[in-house]
C-alpha cells in the first residue's frame, strides 16, 4: 500500500459518506448506552472536515492529517472529539518526516495514535471502546501486508466483539453491566474510518 | 492586585451560568470564565469555548479549572496543552462546591497551587 | 415500573436546570424534580420547594436529594423532617456528578439504597 | 418576668421594627464574611411574621411562636431560615404545656430553643454563629433572675465577641482567618431579637 495526499483526502470522503448515512445509526447506538449524541456529533465533525479539505490545498499526507485533527477537536464535542482529534495529530507527527507513506510509515503511525488515545482517554483494551477497533486494526499493519479485506473483516469483526465487552470507561460505564450486549458507537464510527481505508488501499 | 482566574467547563451552559451567579453574590474581583456547552450550546464541551476562557481567566497567576464529567476532562486537558503559554491547572473535585472554594480562596489573593491544595484537602475525592 | 426520585436542591435554579437538561439527555424515564433558587427565584434555597420536589417526586420508591453548599443541606433536612411520610435520603456527594450517576442507576430500576451506596462508594469525599 | 401573649407579639413587633432599620446592616456585615444577604433574608422573614400574627388570634404563646417558627423557615431563606425556624419550633414545644410563661420555663425553652440550632447546624460554641449570643444570653436566663438591662448588656457583648472568633461553619468559614476582625451577622441579628425581648420584660 502507499497513501497519497489524493488517497487521504478520499479516505476521509469516504468516512464522511459511511457517517452521514449512518448518523442515526451511530445515534441509536449511543442512545443504549450513552447520550445519544455519537452520531451528531461525528457527522457534524467530518462534515467540517470535509468543508476544510476542499478549501485548501495541501503538500502532505501529514498536513491533511492535521487539519483533520484540529476540525475533529474542535467541531466534534463530546469525547469522540479529543480522541479523534488526538489519534489523528498523533498521525500527522508520525507521518511528518515521511517522504511516501508507505506500510511501514502508516503502521508506525497508528501506533502512535493508539498510544494517543490511551493517554488521552486513560482507556486500554477490552473497556468497550474505540481502542477495541483500533487496536486490532493497528496489530494488523504491524505484523502483516496489509489486504483491504481482511482489514475490512477485522475492522468489523473487532466492532462486532464489543458488544459482549462491560464499559469501564466512559459514559457508557455508568451502565455496568448493562453496557453489554450493544456495540461501542465510538468503536462504529472506527469501523466506519477503516472500512474507508480499506476501500482505498484496494 | 491580580488574582488566579477560574474556568468552569460543565456540558451544560446553564450549569457554569449558575455557579457563575453564585460565586458572583459572594465575589466580585475574581476572573471566572464560562465554557459551558457546545459552540452551538447544546450539551457537551467545546475546546474553543475552553482555551478561549483559559485565555480571557488569566491575570498572569494562572487559572485553575473545573469540569463535570468525564469526556469534559479531555477537552479541558487538550486545551490547556494548547495554550502552554498560560499556567493553567485541571482539579478533579466537585464542580460546583470545588469551584466555589476556589474562588473564595482566589479572592483572598492566594497563589493557584495553594488554592489547588486546598480545594483537594477539602474534597477527599477518589472520582469526580 | 416506579423509580427511584432524584431530588437537585441548588442555591441556583440554573444550576439545578442545567443538571436536569444533561441528565435528561440520557435519562428519560426516572423523575428529576428541581428545587433551586428561593421562592422569588433569588439565590438561595427552599423548604417550599424542597418539600414541594420530594412530593412529586416520589413514585412509591423513595427520593434521593442532592444538594450544593452549605444551608442547603439544613433546608434539606426540614423538608425531609417534614414529609416523613416520604422515604427521602440526603446524600453528600458531588451536586452535578453524583445527581448524574444516581439518575443513570435509578433508570436501571436500582433501589434506593443501593444507588445511595454506589454514589457513596464512587464518591469517597470527606466533605461536599 | 413573665411573658404573655401580648408580649410575644410586642417582642416579634420590636425585632422586626430594628431588623427592618438595620436592614442594610445586617446585609453589610454579611458581605465581608458571606453573601450580603443576610439583611435581605431576614427583614423578609419577619415582614412575613409580621404579616401572620396581624392576620391571626392566638390561645397560648407557644402558638405564636410555632407561626413564628414556621414563616421564618419558609420565608428567611439562607442558613438562617432553618435556624431561626428550629429556634421559635423548639420554643413553642417547650412552652406547649405552660399555662404561662414565666422564667424557669422561659429559660427551659430557651435551652431547647439552642439544642435545636446545635442539633441543625452542628456548630457550637465559639464557632462564630449566632449561637455565640443564644448560648451566653440562654446561660443568663439559666442562673440568674433575669434584668432587663442586663440582658441587652449579655446579648450585645456577646455579638460584639464574635469579632475576635474565626469561623469554622456556614459561609464565612470559606474565609478561614479573614473571617476574624468582623461581627457575625446572624450573632447581630440574634442580638436584636434579644434586645428586644429586654424592651418587653423592662
Ligand atoms: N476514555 C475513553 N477512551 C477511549 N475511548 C473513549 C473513552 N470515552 C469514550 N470513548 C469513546 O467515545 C465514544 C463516545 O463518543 P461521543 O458519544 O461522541 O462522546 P460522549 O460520550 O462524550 O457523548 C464511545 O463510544 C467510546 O468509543
Ligand atoms: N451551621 C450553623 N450553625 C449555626 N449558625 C449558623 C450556621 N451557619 C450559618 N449560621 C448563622 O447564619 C448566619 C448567616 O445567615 P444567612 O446570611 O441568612 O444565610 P446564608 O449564609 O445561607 O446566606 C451566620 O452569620 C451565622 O450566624
Ligand atoms: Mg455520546
Ligand atoms: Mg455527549
Ligand atoms: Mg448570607
Ligand atoms: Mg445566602
Amino acid at each position: 500500500m502507499e497513501l497519497t495526499i489524493e488517497d487521504t483526502i478520499k479516505w476521509m470522503q469516504l468516512t464522511n459518506d459511511k457517517i452521514q448515512k449512518n448518523k442515526e445509526h451511530l445515534t441509536a447506538l449511543d442512545q443504549v448506552i450513552g447520550d445519544s449524541d455519537h452520531g451528531i456529533n461525528m457527522a457534524r465533525g467530518f462534515q467540517e472536515v470535509m468543508k476544510k479539505l476542499d478549501a485548501a490545498t495541501y503538500e502532505t499526507v501529514s498536513d491533511v492529517m492535521k487539519d483533520v485533527a484540529m476540525t475533529l477537536m474542535s467541531k466534534v464535542g463530546g469525547a469522540a472529539g479529543p480522541l479523534y482529534g488526538t489519534a489523528f495529530l498523533k498521525l500527522s507527527m508520525s507521518l511528518k518526516d515521511s517522504q511516501k507513506v508507505d506500510e511501514s510509515s502508516f503502521a508506525k503511525a497508528l501506533e502512535e495514535a493508539v498510544q494517543g488515545i490511551i493517554m488521552r482517554g486513560k482507556a486500554n483494551a477490552g473497556e468497550k471502546t474505540m481502542l477495541d477497533v483500533w487496536i486490532p486494526v493497528q496489530d494488523y499493519f504491524s505484523a502483516n501486508n496489509v489486504k483491504a479485506d481482511e482489514l475490512e473483516t477485522i475492522a468489523k469483526t473487532a466492532m462486532e466483539q464489543t458488544k459482549e465487552l462491560k464499559a469501564t470507561k466512559g459514559r457508557a460505564s455508568y451502565f455496568k453491566d448493562k453496557s453489554i450486549g450493544h456495540i461501542d458507537p465510538g468503536s462504529a464510527s472506527s469501523y466506519y474510518l477503516f472500512t474507508s481505508l480499506a476501500e482505498v488501499i484496494e | 492586585m491580580s488574582k488566579v482566574g477560574i474556568v468552569l467547563i460543565s456540558h451544560s451552559s446553564k450549569i457554569a451560568e449558575g455557579i457563575y451567579e453564585l460565586i458572583r453574590q459572594v465575589i466580585q474581583d475574581v476572573p471566572i470564565e464560562l465554557a459551558g456547552g457546545t459552540e452551538d450550546n447544546e450539551i457537551g464541551t467545546s475546546i474553543d469555548k475552553i482555551m478561549k476562557a483559559i485565555q480571557k481567566a488569566d491575570q498572569g497567576q494562572g487559572v485553575l479549572l473545573f469540569y463535570d464529567i468525564g469526556s469534559a476532562k479531555m477537552n479541558a486537558e487538550m486545551a490547556i496543552e494548547m495554550t502552554e503559554s498560560i499556567q493553567a491547572k485541571l482539579i478533579e473535585s466537585p464542580l460546583v462546591e470545588g469551584a466555589y472554594m476556589a474562588a473564595v480562596e482566589s479572592g483572598m489573593g492566594k497563589k493557584l497551587q495553594d488554592i489547588y491544595d486546598s480545594v483537594k484537602e477539602e474534597f477527599h475525592c477518589e472520582n469526580s
